[in-house]
């Protein structure tokens, strides 16, 4: 009765690796801007336009931006938990809507009916936003589940893949797993992303993991796994991107842990006393903004204030949403009977 | 008109829509090479291949999540639940995604599924496989519930439920799959949220749904060889419900008891009693009796099973309590 | 007599039972080194340590289901949910193995537990945070259900539901977790199973539990000086319930509201109206009403969320339908 | 995003081993026992005395036979799912009170409350009898965390393992994935045994599941794993007696992918359709009973007028424990208010 090895590597990308300066100034807009609406919304929330539960995702933002960008949004879908206003960001949503959302107006994306934790897009493929963690598990397996029908019932030629989204607490709930083998065994095109951000709640990985690595846990489906470094953009883009083919390709689900740090408290109201400055600030000296921009720089795609003018770009953006936020009128009390039947 | 069972007209239900609509699926254990545990979806694997059917592994919340995923973007699953006891297992998925995922979503997202399954007790299976358990998804806002005891209605309500663009949840009966009637040789459905007099009347309105069904319209005949004229309403739809039906009977009647196989508290059947009591105030000859399963987990002896469910005997007693018969 | 709030109300009877017996201990979500999502569990981890104290993994089947388990052999677990929206996933292990363990045995396994925590909406959360549950724990026959709405009541009985042998469930409010009362320095506890008049009157009876009971009062008063005399009974029990104590009132008064912050159908408050309607029938001056939430899913916008629960408002327009007043 | 190796080896003992004749005896009589009780048990269905679901062992009686004659039943504990027969027998409950249970007879262990499903012995430590696919197992896990807790918080000098019996169609179920972390991250003695026997219902186990060797879902958790002929019951034996032992002494959980075979139908009502004629006598070859008793004839220990004074007592055992069925009485209708509240 030994144990099997429980080792893995880590994938991480060099330099600017193949890419682009086009493509990368816009992984760079796309985390600025999260980073940016993040701190805004931090903002309005101490000022008590915005309540409930409030999730933030500075510290994270190459896993939606790296992961999103490798997807064809005409035909992958994308879902996620809570932590959701950087993925809605990154599958493109207007910044109004989402702000508008969380203030409860009928501006808002999910006509002030979601708040924070339940971000929507149909048309943008993309489907929340969840507030029960692993509940969008199975759901998002289901959508490539319909990704695996389109194709082989009803004939269609291009189908895409499902990029499903959810935390390392999230992964000891019954629902990943079920989920995982209900995609082994049909082949659904899915790729489970667990964003490891080291904690669920206050609590520590390992405190309620036996492994820390999770892509072992692809070896009980007899799945791909692989490891990516969350902090690392173009790592986290080049390695979906493969997974992607993958899927497609081999017909298969792969699931891959992808390391990063949230650098906020679990939500707006936590204080987040249970790690240390220390290890918070190891993370930051790799934020994932840092150093794709020093990453750039370096390869003499960038400068300074060609950065500062991203920069400002977006907080003008930001701005500009919460303007719209403030401008837009509450939902009427009558449409509380609205949006249950179809 | 042919006549046939229950299980044949959910048989034909699906069938029917299977072929109408290539969206629509079959998913569930045992419901492909098995033919379903019991035999509602024989042929259909055969028919229409997977994944137009599937057999699933024994994985209740994932198998269910997995379909309203699958019907987010616009599939029509139909999940057969071995029966609505396992059904526990995944209520999260139907409570929390396929009830409020329209909701959440500012009315973006539709979920066009039905749960369907045997529901409350059959015979000798003591207390985990034996629960009425349609009250915990009544009680739900966002989801549509309906019942069926006659192939007629069955088919007919399977055929509307695959059709509507909400989660709509189907209880049945093991006990009555087997249960025939004429069925019309042409197309037909039933809408959701209508309910149907199966007898009518003029002394008194039984009222109930699902397997019960049977047992109360026995009871009614036996009123009626007492003198007692009793009008029976098979509700069908339990949310939305069909009060104004029941008002009109009870306004014309005065007196009412509801047939409910499910435990009394914070049940349909007490529910739709209070509807009643409060709704009919004024023209209430007596209180509104309830008939339902006594509140105990229901033990495997057949005979304790039996005295534990409404039966005819019960359905009389409460009638001539509302008729003020001794 | 100590002014206290009711979370600490909570704590202090599960450090006194865990003092008082090495069996009793606590597992959820952050309740140990987080000190509680809500607080409640303050300080036990560092006076009793683990295991008396777990912090679980997100696997609210498993963690209840391991509880469960414990339970049958002897120990005493106290569960705490960090919401019951997120115990519809452990509802099995509830319904199928808590509540049905002794009686499949034939009697021979008892389990001992108390399932609790917040239940019912908070602020700005949305749909799937913000259900009251009870409805579907109240359902089952062998669970018990109660709640509470002050610190003096939440203490003892917790402090009863702990050395129960059998599944309790308790219902809490995140709202309420701050209100204050006076709790007694000595040692006490209140049974399970008996309603509490929190004010008497003689004109109606107000019936409600848990969090709504604050609003209730206010409206009593209201209707006070309104010249109506408004009785208002706290169920606290929820099952079993104290049906004398209902009826007792109503029989006094001829006139019943019930205040319930469930969904309205298959509920609480319509089965005790039903209760209230069959059994009071011939006193009954009015018909029995019921204020409860608005048949839909919690929208995250506030002044949505306030207009979909009970309110004062409400609950005197009720009273005034019943009273005849216009 | 490469797979992992899946292979797994399969443990077996060769001969008798180290065993003594008494022992094996033993063995060989429990194994009869459940087979002619099972054989019993069909008959009296068929004449309708026992109703209801009906799911027999026949095939498997080594696994509960050899696992269970592993513990000491003072400190241990087993649970188990519905097809629960030969674990009671093998727990050492009378014949008589699980056939009067089957009649539905208030002499029955579960005052006819129970039925076929749902067999408990409190005293001898057998916790049921679950008739949920998968929710023994959460159970069992709390019934190892007590043993645990009671060394730990209680100081008891000595406390036990936990037995938990599952089917190959169990290993799906969330509840096996949620428990096995919460064991490994607590450290609980329990060994959680899959009966495979390659068919959940109809379903044969590639169907549903990416992998078909249990053993390897042990790696996802960092736990220790193994596989067992269960068509042996020596080699189960000797399995669990080690897995017992490294339990208690590493503190640790472990997983078994036990190899057997259904011969019977799922339940009474199955005529299993699903199988080949030529799988069920590939394993009727291997069967456990004439297994034993061949080993046992080879190591001349004993010889075939022994095995028939064995099968005739176990026959008179089972005859009489119909016949105390039959002559049970009823339950009284009033209990059925009782046993459901302490
Ligand atoms: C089923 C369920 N249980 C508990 C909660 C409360 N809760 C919300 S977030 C969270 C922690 C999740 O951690 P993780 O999955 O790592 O995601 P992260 O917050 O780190 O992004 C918990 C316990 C919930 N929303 N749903
Ligand atoms: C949660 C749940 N789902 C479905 C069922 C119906 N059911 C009973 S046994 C069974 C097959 C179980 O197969 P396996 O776990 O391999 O055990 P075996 O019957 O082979 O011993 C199913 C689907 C159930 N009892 N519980
Ligand atoms: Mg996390
Ligand atoms: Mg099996």
């Amino acid at each position: 009765m030994a144990k099997r090895n429980t080792k893995v590597d880590v994938f991480t990308v060099d330099g600017v690796g193949e890419h682009k300066k086009k493509f990368l100034v816009e992984l760079l807009r796309q985390m600025t801007l999260i980073r940016r609406f993040e701190e805004k919304a931090a903002q309005m929330y101490g000022l008590r336009k915005i309540g409930g539960f409030c999730h933030l995702y500075n510290g994270q933002e190459a896993v939606a931006v790296g992961a999103i960008s490798a997807l064809d949004l005409k035909h992958d879908y994308v879902l996620t938990a809570y932590r959701d206003h950087g993925h809605a960001l990154a599958v493109g949503m207007e910044p109004n809507a989402i702000m508008a959302e969380l203030y409860g107006k009928i501006t808002g994306c999910s006509r002030g009916k979601g708040g924070s934790m339940h971000m929507f897009d149909a048309e943008k493929h993309f489907l929340g936003g969840n507030g029960i963690v692993g509940a969008q598990i199975p759901m998002a397996t289901g959508t490539a589940f319909a990704q695996m029908y389109w194709k082989k019932v009803m004939g269609e030629k291009q189908t895409g893949v499902t990029l499903c989204f959810f935390g390392d607490g999230a992964i000891h709930q019954g629902a990943f797993h079920e989920s995982l083998n209900l995609a082994a065994v049909w082949k659904l095109p899915v790729i489970y992303i667990v964003e490891n951000n080291q904690f669920g709640m206050g609590t520590a990985v390992h405190r309620v993991s036996s492994v820390e690595d999770f892509e072992i846990k692809a070896t009980g489906f007899d799945m791909p796994g692989m490891t990516i470094d969350g902090m690392n953009v173009i790592a986290v883009h080049d390695g979906i991107r493969k997974a992607r083919e993958q899927a497609q390709a081999d017909e298969t689900p792969i699931l891959i842990d992808i390391k990063t740090y949230r650098y906020k408290g679990h939500s707006m109201s936590d204080p987040a006393k249970y790690r240390t400055r220390e290890q918070l600030e190891q993370f930051q000296q790799q934020d994932p903004i840092l150093v794709l921009k020093a990453t750039m720089i370096d390869a003499k795609m960038i400068d300074d204030d060609e950065y500062k003018k991203i920069d400002d770009d977006v907080k003008k953006v930001v701005n500009e949403s919460v303007e719209f936020a403030e401008n837009s009128d509450e939902p009427p009390v009558e449409t509380m009977y609205e949006d249950i039947y179809a | 008109m042919a006549e046939i069972s229950i299980r044949d007209a959910l048989n034909q239900a699906l069938d029917e829509e299977m072929a109408r609509d290539e969206r629509v699926f079959l998913l569930g254990e045992e419901v492909g090479e098995y033919n379903g545990a019991y035999k509602v979806s024989r042929g259909l694997l055969d028919k229409y291949g997977a994944p137009r059917v599937l057999d699933t592994p024994i994985a209740e919340l994932g198998f269910t999540g997995l379909a309203v995923g699958a019907a987010t973007v616009g599939l029509r699953p139909v999940v057969e639940w071995m029966t609505f006891n396992f059904a526990l297992l995944a209520l999260d998925q139907v409570i929390n995604n396929a009830a409020k995922m329209r909701h959440m979503s500012g009315g973006q997202l539709n979920v066009p599924i039905v749960f369907r399954g045997p529901n409350g007790p059959a015979e000798y299976l003591s207390s985990q496989h034996s629960q009425a358990l349609q009250s915990l998804f009544v009680h739900i806002p966002g989801l549509k519930v309906a019942s069926y005891a006659t192939p007629y209605d069955a088919k007919g309500i399977l055929k509307s439920a695959i059709r509507d663009d909400n989660p709509v949840v189907l209880i049945e009966s093991e006990m009555a799959y087997a249960w025939t009637g004429e069925v019309p040789d042409e197309e037909y459905t039933i809408p959701l949220g209508k309910a149907d007099v199966k007898r009518e009347g003029s002394d008194i309105t039984l009222i109930t749904y699902s397997k019960p069904l049977r047992m109360v319209l026995e009871a009614a005949s036996e009123l009626e060889s007492m003198g007692v004229s009793a009008e029976v309403i098979d509700l069908r739809s339990l949310r939305p419900l069909d009060e104004q039906a029941i008002y009109a009977s009870v306004r014309k009647t005065n007196r009412a008891v509801v047939i409910d196989e499910s435990w009394p508290m914070a049940s349909v059947g007490s529910h739709v009693a209070w509807l009643i009591s409060r709704n009919c105030f004024d023209v209430l000859d007596a209180q509104v009796e309830l008939v339902c399963s006594e509140d105990v987990p229901m033990p495997y002896n057949h005979r304790m099973e039996l005295a534990v469910q409404p039966s005819v005997e019960k359905i009389i007693d409460a009638s001539k309590r509302v008729l003020y018969m001794e």
